[in-house]
């Protein structure tokens, strides 16, 4: 009881603080430094059409890869702390899916992946990216071991796919370093033209790989996840 | 020539990047993974040491590496200048040889976890370099994650809770420091950090201008240093030291902590000086609460985790303190970081080989004297001792805060040193005394090369640190290279090392001594020459009696330098050198642990104060001559004097600073005890002499000082005499008669007048040859019979001639009865005196005087008289080695008792610079002083001459005499058979103890031993706080956030 | 009449003293990863709320936003990037929460955080 | 230095006068005790048939080296003490070997004789011997405190420490002894005096009733002789020494006789009043009762 008192008194000087931020906050009426920066320069320079896209992957891109990296390392210790799991053999055999589930699942998965696939790939033209598909993608896999909790996926394929994209995306970026404007720069292909497929440099590619591995990273959790599952 | 450097982002990319080819690797491939791991972060280690060198040689100048093509504030920028490149290059060699030490663990889970190994030192080398903040919050989180992972490598199952409990505070940091950063956006619109400073541009004035600002650069600033576990919010941190697998809190302390600690260096940068405040208050509350929290820890980890959280706060403070080092920042900075990161790592791999938790289980290192060594450079490192970095970066902050009047932050980071030593001494001396268990530690080569490695490093800074200060590099002088040469010797036995080692300060002697004034020069004969003849006692040890010489050594080098100094840091590392020496010599004894720890503590604590008066006096200076404490003006220079005084006096074991000596000198080998009693209490005189000389009378509110020393020192004559008259042990007889010396020679200074400096010099030199006389023909008694207690010894006298005669001498000549020399330094005493006004104090040495005969009456009586023991009927004289000594002695004694003048009459003249007044004239054999006269030679004559003419008579009318048996004595009424019930010796003074005996209550061991009662219990009752629960840790972390606010910004943003 | 943003922000920091007050009090280990969620999305959620600006569109170049206009048309796609990441972060975080609550859950048989204090003082 | 051998003789008459007189003085006042005890008491001459017997005696028994050398000690401290100060003012035949050392010297080298008597009695491992030394030096550290006091004060008064100039100092009437020009110095020194002079109340050290002399019981005949001989002259040589301190010393031996004898009885008329005093008594007795004199004795100079 007084521990409850005691974290309620704590978060009203941080509710306080949070006030004061609340008060003293204004709307901006125009973009700031970079945000004009971005408004102006992206298109012309990057030829992005969307911009948050264009700072994720080219601005930005060290965060994204740092992002990446979080999923990946993520990935990396929830297989390291559940590799001491128990043994598979002692699960009972869980409750089949319905009918309507397996059936719903075959016809959607296709689906779902190209939705993703689209997401990716537009994503320096229209809302979407490279997480969001990867997270697309993921959602994928996860109705897949909805429907059938015993599937087994290769954690092969999965750990491939993601060191591939990822060791990729630093090869990429390292090349931006030697023939570009530095490290991450998407300008190595022609920027080509606004609102075309095939513009914005390597934008869309690097797109792809986030995507992938994203997808990759996601998929490999749940799976993990789920092999401890036992209900 | 920066083209030529590889860029810094490779330091990055080519962790990532290796991390992620792991993935392709076949799961079962561990060696190659293993060998990419090492290969890469070797390869991140050379470009940041590249970078380093490019910097630190000027061969290249800070670069900002862009990325995206795009300049900042619109894309990420790294920065790659001096401090950053040393920070990478700490970070990613701990990586490395921690890489190295994890190799078991590594290899069985596998490539995942070097993936993960390598990513946390790339982040934590991204969150040095990065000049974003969101940027520097990304690589914080992977840095947070990489932890969480690299915990889970530990063989202790309960690493998993301490992770959870990291997970969960980290929540809290990150939380915080995003809506920071968000808002420190919203004020400035970037994220840069370079673009938060006040903008030229004018768009804003600085991020901390606007109140929204400012809450926001609280909260980044909150979060980033509760990163650096500070008090309270540390109890997720101690859990990790203590469960994760030592080689990865190596990473975690060192290079974590350093990452960590830039971090918030750079976010301060933009905040300016007004936020340097709460730096410093939280840095100092950390450092001595952790400190005094470590105090009652038993388990080897947690109590380094507890020492890397002092450490860091410490640092904190630095940075805190920045406004004022100016270009001393990054020298003391780092120094002191460096000493820590190198330490901590090496401590923490060295806990590693070590089989048990418990401090006792380190004895086990007893086995490997290169590991001991690496344990005690190590703990040097930490506790700030000469010649490691953190030394002279110590030196210099304590003298920047004393130049700025920062007085009380001084003495809280000089106190909480002091804890620290407490703890990690202490741990020492376990290691060297408790009992070694019985399996000897393994050590795998991949265990082994990071420890040595961490080795070279902590000799290498102190080189480096020493070339890069404006002082003396310690590591060149050739007293401690000739010492540590020893270290290397070791093997060799002990004869041929002795040998070398009396060879060598004869020869530094012979090479030095025509740059010594007279006084010096008395004093260079006592520690070098003196020395020397004390270690021909040493030849009777057999074997390689390893260790013993690197101490001694290490000891008289400190002494030679003392003599040798002509200014206040080298006089002060000197100090320092000869404590850590003598130091390790006392611990040699066989019970000798307790007492070599206060030891070790009083003369720290003096050497601190030392040190702060050194600083005061040294105002803004970074060093001062020794001839400039003169220069010091009211009112500081009574704080000055004060401050050295007592620093000194601790040494020569003034009444209150006096409770370890008898311990640490009764405890001490036979030859060791003559070299610290004779010898080195020495050091505090020469010390005190110096003070006085250069800075005469000081007054401090209107209280004369050396009139306290005046009281202090008669006392202390008086307590010494009296407690040594009630020792039933030999040794700590002797040991409290050195006080009572001390006492008398602190008094003759502290007379202030020509006379009593001569009677002090006088003390100086006959305290060193009998009382070294005397601790040697006492311990070969002890030696021989097995025993110190006196009463269980008697009528040695026919079976140890050459001792009795020694100890005759002896106390003839302490007991100032003529014609042996003491009588000079009673006769100089009394003249002394009379010149002198005050007249009190005199009284009390008046009554000390007479006492002395108790104890030395009852030395040589229970000793050498009385009955003899059954058990020692087939005792044999002292070995033929410290037997020789002791004859030297005898011989000096009397020639010194005839011809003072050799000596006196130099330092006289010598003295009369400083006091014209009051010299002795030296006509012919007789000395005269304005009072009165003295002819030592006639003196000798006469008494000769009528001893031999009433001696000739005896034997005229009584030559038959033979001597009879034992108990043939005339007994009332009984015929005594058992020497026990006939030697009259235990509690010899019971009437004298009846009638004084309350003027011997142990007042000043009872104030001490309360005093680290109070703080241990403090540290055990405040530990508590840690209660292991995750949410109370959270608790903790708001509780800090919230007073950190309302004491820091007033609760008013 | 109060901005958006300012409610979306008053959200925000609502959701995360929430969160917050559940992560400090409940004991179920499980509970308190979801207070977190709650904690993170409320971070989340204020980063939007500072990026918003009122009347102004996605920051998506096309045809309703020509790049000659876009400074004034589109609103501050900095917080919306940051926001992604942010949330990224947060759900690896999560993840290895939850692993870390299994495998705790499987070595000491508990999900009672007041249970897990062997390591202390 | 030239030293002139003349000083020899005249030295050795000193010793042979003193010790006559001391043994007579000695015999004297031992009677004198007596018949206040109302008995005979001892014929005037007994310390010389005492003397001849003990050294008539043949003794075959030593306990050692040091026990032999014990009385040797003892006799030097005795004789040495005696020389080291001039015995009668003004007179350069007398002045004794007083250029050795000053005052200070006398006084450490009370200690000689003392020191080496105990270290050899200590040798023949009688318990007694023990016990008896173990009382004196207790006592002495007290008894000895209020008489270096006053030494100290009548030094600072005369602002030298030797002793010809502390006597020249007193001469031209008996209004410029120490004794009236600095009364608190001397009422110190001469309680101190009473506990040096080994008579009751402070005899325990010889406590002739339960430990047999005290400290030198092992020793007898021919050693015995030299420890009376030494108690002859040794009691003349300290009371020479609070002569010249404090009763401005003597130009002529009558006078010399005369003021030893007085300064003597004190002592004695205080011994056969009072009882005997245990050492703790006496210690206590000494730091109530003289040394605050003698602390006033400093402070007042």
């Amino acid at each position: 009881m007084i521990r409850r008192a005691l974290v309620l008194v704590l978060l009203a000087v941080l509710g306080a603080l949070f006030a004061a931020l609340w008060l003293g906050f204004t709307p901006a009426e125009e973009l700031g430094l970079t945000g004009r920066y971005y408004a102006e320069h992206t298109a012309p320079d990057l030829g992005a059409a969307n911009l948050v896209t264009a700072i994720i992957v080219t601005y930005r891109g060290l965060d994204t890869l740092g992002e990446v990296t979080v999923l990946f390392l993520s990935a990396a210790i929830v297989g390291l702390v559940l590799a001491g799991g128990r043994p598979a053999a002692r699960r009972k055999p869980p409750v089949p899916a319905g009918e309507l589930l397996a059936t719903g699942s075959r016809l959607l998965v296709p689906l779902i992946l190209l939705l993703g696939a689209y997401v990716i790939v537009n994503g320096h033209l229209t809302p979407g990216g490279g997480f969001q598909g990867g997270a697309i993608l993921a959602s994928g896999t996860l109705l897949l071991l909805l429907a059938e909790p015993l599937k087994r996926f290769s954690h092969g394929l999965i750990t491939r796919i993601e060191s591939l994209s990822g060791a990729t995306f630093v090869a990429l970026g390292l090349l931006g370093l030697v023939f570009a404007g530095g490290f991450l720069d998407n300008r190595l292909l022609p920027v080509g033209t606004l609102g075309e497929l095939f513009s914005a440099g390597l934008m869309p590619v690097i797109s792809v790989l986030i995507g992938l591995k994203v997808g990759a990273e996601f998929s490999s959790m749940l799976a993990s996840l789920s092999e401890t599952e036992d209900s | 020539m920066v083209s030529a450097m590889p860029s810094p982002i490779l330091i990055i990319a080519s962790a990532l990047g290796a991390a992620f080819l792991l993935g392709l690797l076949d799961e079962r491939r561990t060696r190659t993974a293993w060998a990419i791991t090492l290969a890469t972060l070797g390869f991140m280690g050379l470009v940041s040491a590249l970078w380093l060198l490019a910097l630190a040689t000027g061969q290249s100048s800070t670069v900002d590496v862009f990325t995206a093509g795009t300049p900042p504030p619109f894309a990420i920028n790294l920065r790659m200048g001096l401090a950053e490149a040393a920070l990478s290059t700490l970070v990613t060699l701990t990586g490395l040889f921690a890489a190295i030490a994890l190799k078991a663990p590594l290899w069985a889970h596998g490539r995942r976890a070097m993936a993960v190994l390598l990513i946390l030192v790339m982040a934590l080398a991204g969150i040095i370099l990065t000049r974003d903040l969101f940027n520097l919050f990304v690589f914080f989180e992977l840095a947070v994650i990489a932890t969480a992972g690299m915990i889970l490598l530990a063989d202790d199952e309960r690493a998993l809770s301490a992770g959870f409990k990291y997970l969960i505070v980290a929540q809290f940091f990150s939380a915080l420091l995003l809506i920071g950063i968000i808002f420190a956006y919203q004020v400035t619109g970037t994220l840069n950090l370079d673009g938060m400073l006040p903008d030229a541009g004018g768009a804003h004035a600085g991020v901390t201008a606007t109140q929204v600002g400012a809450i926001a650069f609280f909260l980044m600033l909150i979060a980033l240093i509760a990163e650096l576990k500070p008090f309270p919010a540390n109890g997720w941190a101690l859990d990790i030291y203590e469960s994760a697998h030592p080689a990865f809190s190596a990473i975690f302390s060192a290079a974590s902590g350093a990452a960590a600690l830039f971090a918030v260096d750079k976010l301060l940068a933009i905040g300016g000086d007004a936020w340097l405040g709460i730096a410093t208050g939280v840095g100092i509350v950390t450092f001595l609460v952790a400190n005094v929290l470590a105090l009652p820890q038993r388990n080897d980890r947690r109590l380094l985790g507890y020492s890397s959280v002092a450490q860091t706060g410490l640092v904190l403070v630095v940075i805190g303190q920045r406004d004022i080092l100016g270009d001393g920042y990054l020298f003391i900075a780092f120094g002191i970081l460096v000493a820590h990161a190198v330490a901590k790592a090496g401590l923490y791999w060295l806990s590693g080989l070590i089989a048990g938790r418990g401090l006792e289980d380190w004895a086990a290192l007893r086995t490997r004297p290169l590991l001991m060594l690496a344990f005690a450079s190590f703990l040097a490192l930490l506790t700030g001792l000469p010649p490691f970095p953190s030394f002279y970066a110590k030196w210099d902050l304590v003298h920047l805060l004393a130049s700025h009047d920062r007085l009380a932050l001084l003495g809280f980071v000089l106190f909480g040193t002091l804890i620290e030593a407490g703890y990690l001494f202490r741990w020492f001396g376990h290691a060297i005394k408790r009992a070694a268990p019985a399996d000897s530690v393994a050590c795998p080569a991949e265990r082994l090369i990071p420890i040595l490695t961490a080795l070279v490093a902590a000799w290498g800074l102190g080189y480096l640190w020493g070339a890069l200060s404006g002082q003396a590099n310690l590591l060149l002088s050739l007293p401690l290279l000739f010492a540590l040469a020893f270290v290397l010797l070791d093997w060799l036995p002990a004869r041929i090392k002795n040998t070398l080692a009396i060879a060598g300060m004869l020869g530094y002697f012979a090479l030095t001594y025509q740059d010594y004034d007279p006084l010096r020069l008395i004093f260079a004969l006592i520690f070098l020459v003196g020395g020397a003849i004390v270690l021909l006692a040493s030849y009777h040890a057999p074997g390689r009696r390893a260790g013993f010489y690197p101490s001694a050594m290490l000891m008289y080098a400190g002494l030679a330098m003392l003599v040798q100094a002509q200014d206040s840091f080298a006089f002060f590392a000197a100090w320092e050198l000869l404590t850590v020496g003598s130091y390790f010599l006392i611990l040699r004894g066989k019970a000798s642990e307790p007492h070599a720890l206060s030891y070790m503590l009083f003369s720290l604590g003096g050497a601190f104060l030392i040190l702060a008066g050194f600083a005061l006096a040294a105002q803004g200076q970074l060093q001062l001559p020794l001839e400039a404490l003169g220069a010091v003006v009211e009112p500081l220079s009574g704080w000055v004097f004060l401050l050295l005084a007592v620093g000194f006096m601790s040494k020569t074991a003034v009444l209150g600073l006096h409770i370890w000596l008898p311990g640490a000198h009764a405890e001490a080998e036979t030859d060791v005890s003559p070299m610290v009693s004779g010898i080195l209490l020495k050091a505090g005189l020469l010390g005190l002499f110096i003070l006085v000389m250069n800075m005469g009378k000081q007054q401090l509110y209107g209280v004369e000082l050396t009139h306290l020393m005046l009281w202090l020192g008669a006392l202390t004559a008086l307590a010494g005499n009296l407690l040594a008259a009630f020792q039933e042990d030999a040794k700590r007889l002797l040991a409290y008669s050195s006080i009572g010396q001390m006492g008398y020679a602190v008094f003759g200074l502290a007379l202030m007048n020509h006379l009593g400096w001569l009677m002090a010099l006088m003390f100086v030199i006959n305290h060193y040859i009998y009382k070294s006389m005397l601790f040697l023909s006492v311990g070969g008694v002890a030696k021989r019979t097995g025993t110190r207690d006196m009463y269980r010894m008697g009528g040695l006298i026919t079976l140890m001639p050459l001792s009795f005669i020694a100890v005759l001498i002896g106390i003839i000549a302490i007991s100032g009865v003529p014609p042996l020399s003491g009588f000079g330094g009673r006769w100089i005493f009394y003249n002394a005196i009379l010149d002198s006004d005050a007249r009190l104090p005199m009284i009390v040495l008046f009554f000390a005087g007479p006492i002395a005969f108790l104890y030395l009456f009852r030395l040589i009586h229970t000793i050498f008289l009385g009955q003899l023991k059954d058990e020692h009927r087939r005792v044999r004289e002292a070995p033929f080695w410290i037997v020789l000594p002791q004859m030297l002695f005898v011989t000096m004694l009397i020639i010194f008792a005839v011809v003072p003048g050799m000596a006196l009459r130099h330092v006289d003249a010598y003295i009369s610079q400083f006091i014209p007044n009051g010299a002795l004239s030296w006509q012919g054999l007789t000395i005269t002083s304005q009072y009165g006269y003295w002819s030592p030679v006639s003196i000798m004559i006469i008494i000769g001459v009528i001893f031999m003419l009433v001696f000739g008579y005896l034997l005229l009318i009584n030559r038959r005499a033979q001597k009879v048996k034992q108990f043939n004595i005339a007994f009332a009424a009984e015929r005594p058979y058992r020497p026990e019930t006939t030697h009259f010796a235990w509690n010899f003074f019971a009437p004298y103890r009846k009638a004084l005996g309350f003027l011997m209550l142990p007042l000043v061991t009872r104030f001490w031993s309360t005093l680290t009662d109070l703080l241990n219990t403090a540290g055990d009752l405040g530990r508590r706080l840690y209660t292991g629960n995750g949410q109370t840790y959270a608790i903790h972390f708001l509780v800090f956030v919230v007073i950190v606010f309302l004491l820091g910004m007033g609760g008013q943003p | 009449m109060p901005e958006v943003a300012h409610i979306a922000l008053a959200t925000g920091f609502a959701l995360v003293l929430i969160g917050f007050y559940g992560a400090l009090t409940q004991r179920n280990l499980l509970r308190i990863i979801v207070a977190f969620t709650l904690a993170t999305t409320g971070v989340n959620v204020v980063i939007v709320a500072i990026g918003h600006m009122s009347g102004r569109t996605a920051p998506i170049l096309d045809a309703a936003v020509p790049a000659a206009e876009a400074v004034s048309r589109v609103i501050d796609p900095l917080p919306q990037a940051l926001v992604l990441t942010a949330i990224v972060i947060g759900v690896g975080i999560t993840a290895l929460m939850l692993a870390y609550a299994y495998r705790l859950f499987e070595t000491r048989g508990t999900l009672d955080i007041a249970r897990l204090t062997e390591l202390k003082w | 230095m030239s030293f002139d051998w003349i000083k020899i003789p005249q030295a050795l008459l000193t010793v042979f006068v003193v010790f006559n007189f001391g043994l007579l003085l000695n015999a004297l006042i031992a009677k004198i005790a007596a018949r206040v005890g109302r008995r005979q008491g001892i014929p005037i001459w007994q310390n010389y048939v005492d003397l001849i017997k003990n050294i008539g005696q043949r003794s075959l028994i030593t306990h050692g080296v040091h026990f032999y050398l014990g009385p040797v000690f003892r006799l030097t401290g005795g004789v040495g003490l005696l020389l080291f100060v001039p015995t009668i003012y003004g007179s350069e035949m007398f002045s004794n070997l007083s250029f050795a050392g000053d005052l200070i010297l006398a006084l450490y080298f009370v200690f000689f004789g003392t020191l080496g008597m105990a270290l050899g009695a200590a040798e023949s491992g009688h318990p007694y011997s023990a016990i008896g030394v173990s009382r004196g030096l207790s006592q002495v550290t007290a008894a000895e405190l209020p008489f270096a006091l006053a030494v100290f004060a009548v030094a600072l008064q005369y602002q030298t420490l030797s002793v010809t100039d502390i006597v020249a100092a007193q001469q031209g009437g008996i209004l410029h002894w120490t004794l009236f020009t600095n009364p608190l110095a001397v009422a110190a020194a001469m309680l101190s005096f009473l506990g040096s002079m080994m008579r009751p109340p402070f005899d325990v050290v010889l406590a002739p009733q339960e430990i047999p002399i005290g400290p030198p019981t092992e020793y007898h005949s021919s050693y015995l002789a030299l420890l009376q001989t030494n108690r002859a002259i040794f009691p003349i040589a300290k009371i020479v020494i609070y002569m010249n301190l404090f009763f401005g010393g003597a130009a002529s031996w009558p006078v010399f006789a005369l003021k030893v004898f007085l300064i003597y009885m004190v002592s004695v008329f205080v011994g056969v009043v009072f009882p005997r005093f245990r050492v703790e008594q006496s210690i206590r007795w000494f730091l109530i009762w003289a040394v605050p004199l003698g602390v006033l004795a400093i402070l007042w100079v």
